[in-house]
């Protein structure tokens, strides 16, 4: 059956007090009545059963939940990228403290708030009862009832002083309806997050003047490059130009060996084996087989002459001197001699 | 936390340091340190990484200056590091090197507040480098932009190329390999550098016994890696 | 009208026998503003026509305002385009007047919270009316100090290399860092402060929805988010509040500490001393309340707002502002006198240079400012109840804490334990970024008031219809009746 | 953010890998790079693995051993060639800002010509032309033809330029500049040749000395070579069983090397000589040395009143008899002269008496002691011996009088260098053809018709022979390390070239190139250190070590006094009367700029000076009380009025000065000489007159009177100090001696 809705405005607390007893005494619901005032006038005062509200539990969550976010931050991420600084230790104590109480104050407040909306139902959109005038100082008692009441009720309202009546069809009172809250939230608290992670991921990007990425030196690959100047020699020893004998050998040192053997097993053991010998894992694939080189006629070369077959090739060998500094490949010439 | 391999020292005999300005002007060349303007200098915002300090004491005719070159003492407890919010400026536990990270920094200038030696130098301008200066650019060394703080790394770039190098030729990193470029140059052998863990190494045979060696600002409690050896006196027979 | 005509039942105070009581009873009525109560539509235009009668020269004054913020915007893009060379900061100075407007902005922000949440929480009932108008300076005062925190920084453009979130940089803000406690303090402390403000509006933005129209009414419709004054919605609200006064003062203690601490945890000479958090907390509230007797005034004078502010308001803030006074000085002095007796090397010459030094004069201006005049002029009811000259007072109030934090910041800074790195530090584009700042707190605070009633009708009518006359013997005095 | 990780990248990254700590972090791509892969890498460049090349320094003319870092042909790093016997790997302020002689953006980037001279309007020309004008003006000139170079020429291009005027019978070129000149290299070599017979370069090892005498001389800042005497010092400083060295500076203003001193004895200035010359007498009237010693003193000094030369000089006798107690007494004494010392009129008497004391001492030809340096080790290397002054004002003279048709002017700026009494400018007016082969425009090259911009010496080839070199001749080789930067050519090609096309000269340099050369120099040296034979390998081997230098260094020989002279001393004679002119000036070349030709190198420019921490200025030091009765501080502008001229700077108070003092540095004041260089402080050498000493060979400098004004103007001295923390700081009291 239909319900009607009945809104009466009042001049003082007392009257309304009276109205809200005779309306019980009509048998009007204790929830079906709501009071409406431009001041917080409590409970007792309308003779009413005293709100039961549950603010401060969800106030506590809220400091848990901010509490927990903050031992995340302090006690977690360090160990995600552990740096040092300055001594100190990884966790540092009363630092995490003070961030543990700003972030458990923070999810206070912000639960405070949350919950007072969701509580009550804010926002509240779409049409409810009300009159402006409530907030002039005027008390409005709304009474929701069944076709039956709704003249007792009426009657009621006016013999007890309501200067001001408000029926009409009862529409549903507004309850609460997450989904829309949720959009209405989600407008003012998502979209700026999600814009600043488009920035802080630069999927968007501002460009700066002064950014570092563009560095002024010329990076080791980078062009133009220059050639060395003709003729020039640098201390590692000369470049081979035709005509110049390879010279300055590198003194057959300890570590001129040791270099040498690791060089020559990284760039030479595949072909000519790891002792020389010329049976390296690929030999078997090149005709005629690489050469031996602890044969006399490799061993009875000269420095140079092997020196320049490792930076000019020599037919199936490839040149190396794309893999070797000349003092590197001295360093292998003076391992191919210890190989006997 | 990873366990300290090497403790990279450096010894200032100031009893030797001349004051020639030969380190600064390394300094500058192997870690692209901009030259300011003379305007910026008036306006102290002179930019060297290393710089001699020059302190005078006693009355004219008896006046004496004492030289006392100041770079980056790599704190042990460096309070630059802590005061960082954005990690920019670190400590490498493996080698206990004061590490500035250039492009974390955001330039809230805390750590140079905070360094009681003030080595740490805010870039306050773009460095312009004329062409072709710019060619002369080291590679291994970024080229700080506006808004960020630099400092002495104790030529880091050095120490990297060197242990790369030792890995490659498969030793142990030697004594004799890392030189800073200030250190290279020092003509009068003022500047000595090496790792302190190491009991061969140059510093650690300087600083076993010497009584003339102190650490600048000891009281504060930051323990540098950078030494001083106090000036001698000798007497002449009369 | 006299009480006794008031026809809303409402609204009748207790009748009173004999002319005696009466003539008591106006006096007051006139002393008390929650003696002196009126219709609720009355109030409701009072509190709210000010909105609408906006004078041509209030809109000069934006122009103006919004020029010289303009100035600043302008100025702040050459500074990110070129660098912080522009500003005067040097080596071993590296924070200027930016560092030196966080602070004071932060501290006059501190009145507004306290006002309205310590006041609150003492029930002490005279707050009502004004504490709206000193959160809104809060609001706007920690606007103007996360600003200049952003032009502080060299490269602001990745000042989000701060926040605490999963990023590309795999990387998290450093906590061991003061300026991380200090973002999230003031994050908290922002946060709180607006929400706190827009819960005591609820109930004014529903009164102004129901008396206005056009874009206004749909503007308070939506932010006043349905208020209809409901039972349920009273409770919730009063609960709220409650617990927003109680979270938000230690949350407001914290921030300046905190913002203390950036200088306190360095080993800067003159800066590391563990009295600074109470010290800043007092300088900040002694700014503040200054600031917010100085807003009274002007809104007062220039919202015609007498009926709602009074005397009894300015005398109680007054008083306030005395005790402060005292106790900054108590903090100031502790705070001198131990590194001058430790004879410090650093703080001797900090001190000569205070003394006789160059900075004498602002330093004993600052004095002047801070403690002498206060103590000398506000002990006195004529002045205190003297709007002007309550006004004078506190203007120079703002001059000499200004002066403080320029101390502490620029000034100290300049002197270090190596006397070869020393430096003086002349501000340059930082001045015109101040004034740009000062220009934006007011401009937003006047636009403020343009569309937002300042005046928390609900509280002063709830003030009112539980504030009472009780006759005791030959006197009435007021007698407050609170509903558990 | 999903970034595709390339082949590329692990490439940079790997090369990178010494930078990873200071860029670590976040890395955005840096898609603007052109990367150029090589497919056949040339020798000596894989990516990220740097060359180094061994080469000389020319910003002095010592000749230290450099290696450059080269990584893409480009040139990131100088550092001391560890095996060079000069500077054994170490480097001065000057040899590290090398690159910036390199990287120059005000070189010329190509040959120009000036229809006007001094018009600053240069039209560029291609090098055919140019050189082509050069050749039609050195043919029609004929034997008319002056070079005038400097010390730090090549030796080479010295022994080709001299070949050239001998075939065309031209007058030999000149080697003046205001280094040698200032510090007195010819007359120090001459009082060599008239004490021990031998016309070389003095040098003093220090590493074993107990007792130092320096007389005015900045042997650390801008001595004949700051690095090896720095290397002396470390080595003096720290002796085997921890003896350390005495040092005794006798200068009226501080140098560097006064403030490492033990003892600063500020004298007046211009009585050095005269106070060496009082030890001599104590010494030899007390007996404080052995008795052979003593009367060697006996016999090398006249009777000389100490009490008088005590008031002269301003040191008390009793300190006079300090010092030569200390000196006579000790087993390693070494007596320094310096620039000072030569600048005087009587320069020639007082560096005798210093290195009388040295003869007294008996340290000559020890470990350390006094030592001439050798000679050439081969008549083939040449090496640009700074003319006299005289020499240098008879070339002006031909030049005014219109008997020089052509002048070159190679690496030499006397514009700058000299005071305008001598009058080089007037006399260029009058000579025909001007060509400079200046690599940036400086002030000489301003009146030039024609400028063939020669090599920088990191560019061109060439080879120094080191001097003073302390205990072995040394060769010093220069090599290109990178391509040339400009459009740029060889001046030495360039003379070949022409003189092909003149006949008388066609013989005489017959070489196709410098390379030619320089390769048939090193031949004759024969194998060195570096060992080899034949042309080829010496050649190699000779860029590859960066010079030649003997296997074994020889016994260094002891110098005896050729004749028993007696060193007569009379007190200097000042310009400028003491009531008029009530100062002393004092002038030394700036520790970075040296003497001016470091002006084009921001690193110097933009370097604080040690002693006042000011950089990019020219300032004038006066002694506080001074200051205070002239009434000026820091910064304020005084006006120096010599009897020869005026300068107007900035003071800087400057407490380690005599009072009756005014010092000012060196370096600055180029009215062209790149942008760095120009309309930047005064140049103090037109306080000096063109007198020279006694003997002609060196400008006399330092026997000047001055006056100051104030002129009531300011300006911010670039001071990288803080003076009120340093004067009133309180961490002298404390800091450690």
């Amino acid at each position: 059956m239909a319900n009607r809705s009945i809104l009466g405005l009042f001049h003082e607390a007392t009257s309304t007090a009276d109205t809200i007893d005779r309306l019980r005494d009509l048998g009007v619901a204790e929830e079906a009545i709501t009071v409406m005032s431009g001041v917080p006038y409590t409970p007792e005062i309308l003779g009413r059963r005293p709100v039961y509200e549950r603010l401060l539990p969800i106030a506590l969550l809220g400091a848990v939940g901010g509490f927990l976010a903050a031992l995340f931050l302090t006690v977690v991420t360090p160990h995600l990228y552990p740096i040092e600084v300055g001594g100190q230790p990884l966790i540092p104590g009363p630092p995490t403290i003070i961030i543990v109480f700003e972030f458990t104050m923070l999810g206070t407040l912000l639960a405070t708030f949350g919950g007072l909306l969701a509580e009550i139902a804010f926002p509240a959109v779409g049409r409810q009862d009300y009159d402006h005038r409530i907030t002039e100082g005027h008390i409005g008692v709304l009474a929701v009832v069944d076709e039956a009441l709704a003249d007792q009720v009426e009657g009621a309202l006016k013999e007890l002083g309501a200067h001001h009546l408000k029926i009409d069809e009862a529409h549903h009172v507004p309850g609460p309806r997450p989904w829309r809250r949720l959009a209405f939230v989600g407008a003012f608290a998502v979209v700026p997050t999600v814009i600043g992670l488009l920035f802080a991921y630069s999927v968007l990007v501002i460009p700066l003047p002064n950014q570092m990425v563009n560095q002024p030196s010329i990076a080791f690959d980078q062009g133009p490059r220059l050639a060395a100047p003709a003729e020039a020699v640098p201390i590692q020893g000369p470049v081979l130009i035709d005509g110049l004998p390879a010279s300055a050998p590198v003194p057959a040192t300890a570590d001129s060996l040791q270099r040498g053997s690791i060089l020559f097993s990284i760039n030479c053991a595949m072909c000519h084996g790891q002792d020389g010998g010329g049976r390296g894992n690929l030999s078997g694939y090149f005709n005629p087989p690489p050469a031996d080189l602890t044969s006399e006629r490799v061993q009875g070369l000269t420095d140079q002459q092997i020196f320049l077959v490792l930076t000019q090739g020599r037919g199936l060998m490839p040149s190396v001197a794309e893999n070797l500094l000349p003092v590197e490949r001295w360093d292998v010439v003076n391992h191919v001699r210890t190989l006997r | 936390m990873e366990q300290p391999e090497r403790k990279w020292t450096m010894i200032v005999d100031i009893d030797k340091c001349t004051g020639c300005a030969a380190c600064v002007v390394a300094c500058h060349a192997e870690n692209n340190v901009p030259i300011v303007t003379e305007q910026e200098v008036v306006r102290g915002r002179g930019q060297h990484w290393i710089r001699i300090e020059r302190y005078w004491s006693g009355e004219y005719p008896h006046v004496k200056a004492h030289f006392l070159p100041i770079l980056c003492q790599h704190c042990e407890n460096a309070p630059c590091e802590p005061v960082c919010p954005a990690y920019a400026t670190v400590h490498s536990p493996r080698e206990n090197l004061n590490l500035q990270i250039y492009n974390r920094c955001i330039g809230t200038r805390y750590c140079g507040n905070n360094c009681p030696y003030k080595v740490r130098f805010f870039n306050y301008f773009d460095p312009n480098f004329v062409e072709p200066q710019d060619q002369q650019l080291n590679p291994d060394v970024t080229v700080r932009s506006a808004g960020v703080m630099e400092k002495c790394t104790f030529c880091v770039q050095r120490i990297r190329r060197a242990e790369e190098k030792a890995l490659a030729e498969g030793h142990p990193l030697r004594e004799d390999e890392v030189v800073p470029a200030c250190v290279q140059t020092c003509p009068t052998g003022a500047l000595v550098f090496g790792d302190l863990y190491n009991p061969e190494s140059q510093v650690a045979k300087l600083l076993e016994p010497n009584n003339r060696k102190f650490r600048l600002l000891e009281h504060l409690g930051t323990l540098p890696s950078v030494y001083y050896l106090k000036g001698g006196t000798s007497r002449v027979s009369e | 009208m006299s009480v006794n005509e008031v026809e809303h039942p409402v609204w009748r105070r207790p009748l009173l026998e004999g002319e005696d009581l009466a003539e008591q009873a106006e006096h007051l009525k006139r002393r008390h503003l929650l003696l002196d109560p009126k219709f609720p539509w009355e109030m409701n235009d009072d509190a709210l026509k000010p909105m609408y009668r906006t004078s041509p020269s209030f809109w000069v004054i934006v122009v103006a305002l919004s020029g010289l913020v303009m100035m600043g915007a302008i100025t702040w893009f050459r500074q990110i385009y070129w660098g912080l060379g522009i500003t005067g900061l040097n080596r071993p100075i590296y924070w200027g007047l930016f560092l030196v407007n966080t602070v004071y902005f932060i501290g006059i922000g501190h009145a507004g919270t306290f006002i309205s949440a310590a006041l609150r929480v003492l029930k002490i009932e005279w707050r009502r009316p004004i504490s709206r108008a000193a959160e809104t300076i809060t609001l706007f005062g920690l606007t103007a100090a996360g600003l200049s925190i952003l032009m502080h920084l060299g490269r602001v453009w990745k000042f989000y290399w701060l926040l605490p979130y999963p990023n590309q940089r795999q990387l998290w803000p450093n906590f061991h860092s003061p300026l991380m406690w200090d973002f999230m303090a003031i994050l908290t402390y922002l946060t709180g402060s607006t929400l706190f403000i827009y819960l005591g509006l609820l109930p004014d933005l529903a009164m102004a929805r129901d008396h206005t129209v056009g874009w206004r009414y749909r503007l308070y419709s939506i932010l006043s988010l349905g208020w209809r004054g409901t039972e349920k919605e009273w409770a919730y609200h009063k609960t709220a509040l409650d617990i927003f006064s109680y979270v938000i003062i230690p949350v407001m203690f914290s921030v300046h500490t905190i913002v203390s601490w950036d200088f306190a945890m360095s080993i800067q000479p003159g800066w590391n001393s563990t009295i600074f958090g109470p010290y800043f907390i007092v300088g900040a509230l002694f700014s503040g309340v200054a600031a917010v007797i100085i807003v009274m005034a002007i809104i007062r004078k220039s919202m015609r707002l007498e009926y709602f502010l009074r005397h009894e308001h300015f005398d109680g803030m007054a008083k306030f502002l005395l005790i402060l006074s005292f106790t900054w000085a108590y903090f100031y002095f502790s705070d001198y006198i131990v590194p001058w007796y430790n004879g410090e090397p650093v703080m001797k010459v900090v001190f000569d240079v205070l003394r006789r030094g160059w900075a004498a004069p602002l330093w004993y201006l600052m004095l002047f400012c801070n403690l002498l005049l206060p103590v000398a002029t506000l002990w006195s009811r004529r002045v205190r109840s003297n709007t002007a000259a309550l006004v004078m007072v506190c203007i120079y109030i703002q001059i000499g804490m200004y002066l403080e934090r320029y101390f502490i910041v620029p000034v100290f800074l300049g002197y270090n334990e190596l006397p070869f790195s020393w430096g003086t530090y002349i501000p340059r584009a930082g001045v015109l970024l101040t004034i740009a700042s000062f220009a934006m707190i007011i401009l937003l605070y006047m636009l403020f008031s343009r569309v937002v009633p300042l005046i928390p009708v609900w509280e002063i009518l709830e003030g009112q219809i539980f504030q009472g006359l009780k006759r005791i013997g030959r006197a009435l005095l007021p007698a407050r009746s609170e509903p558990h | 953010m999903a970034r595709e990780f390339t082949r590329r990248d692990f490439l940079k990254l790997g090369a990178m890998g010494a930078a990873t700590a200071v860029m670590a972090g976040c890395q955005p791509p840096r898609p603007w790079i052109t990367l150029e892969p090589y497919v056949r890498p040339p020798e000596q460049q894989l990516a990220g693995v740097a060359t180094w090349f061994a080469s000389t320094c020319r910003q002095c003319p010592a000749g230290c051993g450099i290696l450059v870092r080269i990584m893409n042909g480009r040139a990131l790093k100088i550092e001391g060639n560890p095996d060079h016997p000069l500077n054994q790997g170490k480097l001065c302020a000057r040899g590290q800002a090398g690159l910036q002689v390199l990287y120059n953006p005000d070189r010329l980037t190509g040959p120009v010509q000036q229809s006007q001279r001094g018009s600053r309007t240069y039209e560029p020309l291609a090098w055919e032309a140019g050189i082509n004008t050069l050749y039609e003006k050195l043919a029609a000139a004929g034997g008319r033809v002056a070079v005038w170079t400097n010390s730090t020429v090549s030796g080479h291009l010295f022994d080709l330029f001299q070949r050239f005027s001998a075939a065309v019978g031209g007058p030999s070129p000149l080697v003046y500049d205001l280094y040698t000149g200032f510090n007195g290299y010819r007359l120090l070599a001459d009082v060599s040749q008239e004490l021990f017979g031998r016309a070389a370069l003095p040098t003093y090892s220090l590493s074993h000395a107990d007792v130092i005498l320096s007389f005015g001389a900045d042997f650390l800042g801008t001595g004949l070579s700051a690095v090896r005497y720095g290397r002396e010092f470390g080595g003096f400083r720290s002796q085997p069983l921890g003896k350390r060295g005495y040092l005794v500076q006798l200068e009226p203003r501080m140098s560097i090397s006064a403030a490492v001193a033990d003892h600063w004895v500020p004298l007046r200035p211009g009585t050095e000589g005269l106070v060496a010359g009082a030890l001599v007498q104590i010494i030899a009237e007390e007996e404080l040395a052995s008795a052979d010693r003593a009367a060697l003193a006996q016999s090398l000094i006249g009777g000389l009143d100490v009490g008088s030369i005590a008031a002269a000089s301003d040191v008390p006798a009793e300190e006079l008899l300090h010092l030569a107690h200390a000196f006579a007494s000790a087993s390693q004494a070494v007596a320094l002269p310096g620039a000072a010392l030569t600048g005087t009129d009587a320069g020639a008497e007082a560096l005798a008496a210093v290195q009388a004391l040295n003869l007294i001492a008996g340290t000559a030809g020890e470990a350390s002691g006094l030592t001439l340096s050798p000679p050439s080790p081969s008549e083939a290397v040449l090496s640009p011996e700074p003319a006299a002054f005289s020499d240098m004002q008879a070339l002006i003279e031909q030049m005014r009088a219109g008997q020089v048709q052509v002048l070159l002017v190679h690496g030499a700026n006397p514009a700058y260098d000299l005071p305008e009494q001598v009058g080089f400018l007037d006399a260029v007016a009058n000579v025909p053809f001007v060509a400079s082969f200046a690599p940036i425009v400086d002030e000489t090259a301003l009146w030039a018709d024609l400028i063939l911009p020669d090599r920088t010496y990191l560019e061109g080839w060439g080879y120094a022979l080191v001097s003073p070199s302390f205990d072995q001749p040394a060769v010093s080789g220069q090599q290109p390390v990178v391509t040339p930067v400009f459009d740029s050519r060889s001046t030495a090609d360039i003379l070949l070239t022409v003189a092909r096309g003149i006949p008388a000269a066609a013989q005489a340099l017959p070489w196709p190139h410098e390379v030619a050369f320089l390769q048939e120099t090193v031949e004759q040296l024969g194998p060195g250190a570096a060992g080899g034979s034949g042309i080829d390998v010496l050649w190699t081997r000779f860029q590859q070590e960066g010079g030649w230098w003997p296997a074994s260094p020889p016994e260094p020989e002891a110098p005896s006094l050729a004749s028993a002279p007696t060193i007569q001393l009379q007190s200097p004679s000042f310009r400028g009367g003491e009531e008029e002119y009530p100062y002393h000036l004092y002038l030394y070349p700036s520790g970075l700029l040296s003497d001016g030709r470091g002006a084009s190198q921001p690193w110097l420019q933009g370097s604080p000076d040690p002693m006042t921490t000011v950089s990019w200025q020219t300032w004038v030091e006066l002694h506080p009380e001074t200051a205070e009765e002239l009434g000026v501080h820091d910064g304020d502008i005084v006006q120096v009025t010599s009897p020869e001229g005026e300068l107007e700077a900035p003071v800087c108070v400057y407490p380690a000065i005599r009072p009756d003092t005014v010092a000012i540095p060196l370096g600055q004041g180029h009215t062209d000489y790149g942008r760095y260089a120009r309309d930047r402080g005064r140049n103090p050498m037109q306080l000096v007159g063109a007198q020279a000493d006694a003997t002609g060979s060196s400008l006399a400098w330092s026997t000047l009177r001055v006056k100051i004004r104030p002129t009531g103007e300011k300006v911010a001295l670039a001071l990288f100090e803080n003076k009120v923390g340093v004067t009133e700081g309180f961490l002298n009291a404390e800091f450690p001696h």
